[in-house]
């Protein structure tokens, strides 16, 4: 289930001394009423260029005096010069992260965790799904194919929030929806839709059903709150998907990042060291409790 | 490893030995007593001030090299916005010489090694086990609490531990030699001890009564996540985290920020999953929302995961569990419990 | 660490840093008068508004301390003349029993002040001012208490 | 007191007539632990559970604290074997509204005190037999006259103490203190569904077990017990690294009685000092 140990290999032990890297903050989005996204850059140049991950890692960022928080890495890996990270204000770091000015120096401890299996997924039709700001960690691997286009076949994006104004990503969404290489289907839950709202309305379960996207060849990624998750997979067995085809995230809280502090495991497994993206199959073998 | 691991040292070798030790300057930590009776590890000054009237030390030896709170970075904001980030200093260069801890903390020191070095080597953990050598005392007189040969211990265990003693009635003593750090400690002490004759036979091992199959156990926990008996097996607990605290393999912890306005310090401190805010999610969400399911993650842990990770079982049946709660919550009966059923 | 002698520009004399917690009915408005009516006191008092004494919580109290004050000063309505009824009543029931509380711990009580400066007190503020500073002055810094982020450290390995 | 007493025999009886007619969906009561000094609790879903509880001189605990949780209210009703210094914590518990008295089922233990050696707190205790229960078991005790001052002699060695002396033992004690919170778990009265020191905006209580940190938790901690505390002496009898906290709380206890001739836990309609004031509070102390 982890892509992580076997990429890596046998490589001899990272040291480790919890010392963030500083970064700065280069620009500030908002993308919806309690979700800034954040562009970094590393302080130390030497860091900016040195500094690599994979779409579904994440880090651990930290402003000064708060404290650490966990979130993914919301940029391409093949967008080399910066990091983004999206945040939803809920709690001491994040209230304190969306008090920050362009310019402010925040901490940053990452890349950790395992990836979205990119090898597999080449030839493949894939199939995005994602909720509310469940979109980040998917923004991330999107940019990602988009960017190898040539080395997958089909690709549907099917995204939904509350309503219109939680959308995250606006201007993105509508360069997808622009491009011809890629089908978007965007939704908003029922009473979330404004007069000038084009896309659809429902549950992102319901609009995947109607959907009705051939199982066929392809490889989904989910990401959303539980709730979303646990119904877009009943549909998307009725669908006839295989949860040996479907990938998503969790989101345990974390302290260490790198497989000490416990407290982010479910069963034998660290979300921090074989997460955050897991195989829905494999999930299913866990104790659930997430 | 030389041949020769066995030492004999006559009454008041602790004495010479510690006091050989701090005129030269190495740092010794020994058991000492405190006004209420309790026994604990603390650095010494004196040989004096070491009290071998115990049958454990009250806090595991874990903090030694896992403080219950330690700095990782300090930062300080500069007047033009950059931050000032500095790593805490590594510990001391010198030596430490811990005395008197029991073979069920040394061999607790084989999880926490585990732990802090699969993959992320955590320096601060190694650099405080590297200048340690650890002279453990063999267990003369178990307690009804006490439970280490089911997980795979002995009153007389020699792993994790450096050096390890029989203290014979008399003061005289046997001194087991198991690694090259203990073989160096002993070159050292020179005079203090000679080598036994090969004939000096260990004194017998104590009996321990308390007994389970930690495999059984294991093989049920498989397929019990989902069981009632986990609601009535935590009903008792509280939810403090004396147990986890007291535990010389528990090793959860947290990290927090504190501060004034324009610098502060990370620190790491213990924590616990007994603790209801301990996996609580920020939006309210928590996977583990009762006592039941803390109180399971505490035993699974132990029994199931962390030897499926890991290959051993995370508890070396020292008993301050039992004799700390509160409540009287029994690891040992439960454990009991799950066999029986 | 933090510095031990807080400096006023160009002087060498150690002032000790007093907190006081203002109600904004009374005693704020009596250090208001007492600065109209250009009566001085001394400087190294920082005044905080709160609504009411009432809403002194004894962890402002704590945190102080924790964060260097030499001395906390608590001050508000007369009994009776609380905008609000009553938060005077409870603050003075709250307030004393943990001054009680810190003595028993052995925190200096001297070093926690409680008083009533009405509106129209602006000399009773002014000299109380002179008379608590002169008291934190001659007890010197509160070295004991374990303040600000660096210190305070008990196991540390 | 022995297991196997009268006072058992009562108990298991009364507690099976609850069980079996359904006043009751738990009986909280004690049970019996090979050789253990302590008896663990025993919640009783039926008749026949019943037959586990004990009342002995192992019975330390203060059952109180299991009526606010969850597991047990989804019980139904619960009976709950209470002590007379157990009972004032379930006063307490009435009057600030966390349980109805209709939810729960009083029995009551005439107590002649408990623990080997006898615990402290049993030699001045003058709630020997426990009132206002719904049943009480076990045969009555003669009540002694208690000498006032000797129900405060921990909290006054240390006020006999001079300020640098007792900043000096407490400090000491602080420092042990490894922040497990045993004595907001056990105690009866910690309630809180999320306690001030698990709050972190902003985090007032720094939770690192240094020194700073830890001074601020107990004096919080007993602060927050101030004018409730009923003197149980639970929390200091689990303090792992045994921090002498009823002290303390004797100490804050005779504060609001000497002031506000306030005896907290005697009733469940009394007034919590906090919770009213008088205008002919002293203003001694008061600049």
């Amino acid at each position: 289930m982890t892509n992580g140990d076997s990429v890596r290999g046998n490589t001899a032990l990272t040291p480790l001394d919890y010392r963030p890297a500083k970064m700065r903050i280069e620009s500030i989005t908002d993308e919806t009423s309690d979700i800034k996204t954040f562009r970094l850059t590393f302080c130390d140049q030497d860091q900016n260029e040195q500094f690599e991950f994979r779409a579904g890692q994440f880090g651990l960022y930290s402003v000064f005096g708060s404290g650490e928080a966990t979130f993914c890495i919301a940029s391409s890996p093949t967008r080399r010069d910066y990091i983004e990270c999206s945040v939803k204000r809920v709690g001491r770091v994040t209230n304190d992260l969306h008090e920050c000015n362009e310019g402010d120096i925040i901490g940053f401890r990452g890349p950790y965790g395992n990836w979205f299996p990119l090898d597999e997924m080449e030839g493949k039709n894939l199939l995005f799904v994602g909720g509310g700001i469940g979109l980040a960690p998917l923004r991330s691997l999107i940019w990602n194919c988009l960017d190898l286009r040539d080395k997958f076949a089909d690709i549907l994006i099917l995204y939904g929030a509350r309503t219109v104004a939680d959308l995250v990503y606006k201007e993105e969404l509508k360069t997808w929806r622009e491009r011809d290489d890629v089908k978007t289907i965007y939704t908003v839950d029922p009473g979330g839709e404004t007069p000038d709202w084009d896309g659809e309305v429902g549950l992102v379960p319901v609009v995947l059903e109607k959907e009705n996207p051939s199982p066929e060849n392809t490889i989904v990624i989910a990401c959303g709150p539980p709730i979303m998750i646990k119904f877009a997979l009943f549909s998307m067995r009725k669908l006839g998907f295989p949860f040996e085809s479907v990938y998503t995230t969790l989101e345990n809280r974390m302290k260490c990042g790198v497989g000490k502090c416990g407290r982010c495991n479910v069963g034998n497994r660290y979300v921090c060291k074989d997460g955050p993206v897991f195989r829905y199959s494999d999930l299913l073998l866990l104790p659930q409790e997430f | 490893m030389s041949e020769q691991n066995l030492f004999e040292a006559p009454a008041g070798w602790l004495k010479s030995a510690v006091d050989a030790l701090l005129s030269d300057g190495v740092e010794v930590v020994a058991p000492v007593g405190a006004e209420d009776g309790t026994v604990d590890l603390a650095p010494v000054s004196s040989s004096g001030a070491i009290t071998l009237e115990y049958l454990n030390v009250n806090q595991p030896l874990k903090r030694l090299f896992f403080p219950q709170t330690e700095v990782l970075i300090e930062f300080e904001r500069q007047d033009d916005g950059d931050i000032d980030v500095k790593s805490q200093s590594a510990p001391p260069e010198e030596e430490m010489v811990v005395f008197g801890c029991r073979p069920c903390d040394t061999a607790a020191l084989d999880v926490l090694d585990k732990v802090f070095a699969w993959d992320y080597d955590d320096l601060r953990y190694r650099e405080r086990r590297e200048r340690a050598t650890i002279v453990a005392f063999a267990c003369t007189g178990p307690d009804p609490q006490c439970f280490c040969v089911p997980v795979g211990g002995s009153p007389h265990g020699s792993q994790g531990s450096d050096v390890l003693v029989f203290t014979r009635d008399d003061g005289s003593a046997l001194l087991e030699v198991n690694t090259p750090k203990g073989e160096k400690l002993m070159e050292r002490l020179g005079a203090v001890a000679r080598p036994a004759q090969p004939d000096s036979g260990l004194p017998d091992v104590p009996d321990i009564h308390t007994g389970f199959d930690p495999e059984k156990i294991k093989l049920w926990l498989d397929d019990n996540f989902e069981n009632e008996f986990w609601a009535g097996a935590s009903l008792m607990c509280v939810g403090c985290g004396s147990c986890t605290y007291l535990c010389p393999t528990c090793h959860c912890f947290d990290i927090v920020d504190e501060g004034i306005w324009n610098r502060g310090e990370r620190r790491r401190n213990w924590d616990s999953c007994s603790f209801g805010q301990f996996t609580a999610h920020a939006s309210g969400h928590n996977p583990r929302p009762d006592q039941a399911a803390r109180y399971r993650q505490r035993v699974m842990h132990k029994f199931k995961y962390f030897p499926e990770r890991f290959g051993l079982v995370a508890c070396v049946g020292c008993g301050r569990c039992l004799r700390a709660c509160g409540v009287g919550q029994n690891l040992v009966s439960v454990l009991h419990d799950i066999e029986k059923t | 660490m933090s510095e031990e002698k807080p400096k006023k520009d160009g002087q060498d004399k150690w002032e000790p840093r007093i907190i006081a917690f203002l109600c904004n009915w009374c005693s704020y408005a009596g250090a208001d008068l007492a600065g109209m009516s250009r009566f001085g006191y001394p400087a190294p008092i920082r005044v905080i508004k709160v609504p009411c004494s009432g809403r002194v919580d004894p962890l402002f109290v704590l945190r102080s301390f924790e964060q260097g004050a030499d001395m906390v000063l608590v001050s508000g309505c007369h009994p009776g003349d609380c905008h609000y009824t009553s938060g005077n009543y409870h603050a003075r029931r709250k307030l004393l029993a943990f001054r009680e509380l810190l003595t028993f711990l052995g925190i200096d009580p001297r070093r926690f002040k409680i008083s009533w400066v009405s509106a129209a007190e602006g000399g009773k503020w002014s000299s109380l001012v002179a008379e608590v500073t002169e008291e934190a002055r001659a007890l010197g810094p509160y070295k004991e208490f374990p303040r600000s982020v660096s210190e305070g450290v008990s196991d540390e390995g | 007191m022995k297991a196997d007493g009268p006072a058992t025999d009562a108990l298991r009886k009364e507690a099976a007539d609850l069980l079996s007619r359904g006043d009751v969906g738990v009986v909280i009561g004690y049970g019996r632990q090979d050789d253990a000094d302590l008896a663990a609790p025993v919640f009783a879903r039926n008749a026949e559970d019943a037959d586990r509880l004990v009342f002995d001189d192992h019975c330390l605990g203060n059952l109180a604290v299991y009526l606010p949780r969850s597991e047990i209210r989804a019980m139904g009703r619960a009976g709950v074997v209470v002590k007379g210094c157990d009972l004032m914590a379930v006063n307490v518990l009435l009057r600030e509204n966390v349980i109805k008295r209709e939810d729960v089922v009083l029995i009551g233990t005439h107590c002649a005190g408990v623990g080997e050696p006898q615990l402290e707190k049993c030699s001045t205790c003058d709630v020997h037999s426990p009132e206002g229960c719904d049943v009480v078991v076990g045969e009555p005790v003669d009540q002694p006259k208690v000498d006032e001052e000797q129900r405060y002699k921990a909290a006054a060695e240390i006020d006999a103490m001079s300020v640098e002396e007792r900043w000096d033992f407490w400090r000491s004690q602080f420092d042990k203190c490894i922040r497990c919170y045993a004595c907001r778990q056990v105690c009866p009265l910690c309630y809180c569904k999320r306690c001030i020191v698990e709050k972190n905006i902003p985090q007032w209580v720094a939770t690192s077990a240094h020194l700073r940190g830890s001074i601020a938790w107990n004096v919080v901690r007993a602060f927050h017990l101030t004018g409730r505390c009923v003197g149980c002496g639970e929390c200091e009898r689990v303090c792992p690294v045994g921090i002498p906290l009823g002290a303390i709380n004797q100490k804050m206890s005779r504060h609001v009685g000497d002031s506000y001739g306030f005896h907290s836990g005697l009733s469940a309609d009394q007034e919590a000092p906090f919770t009213v004031w008088s205008p002919d509070d002293s203003d001694e102390g008061i600049l």
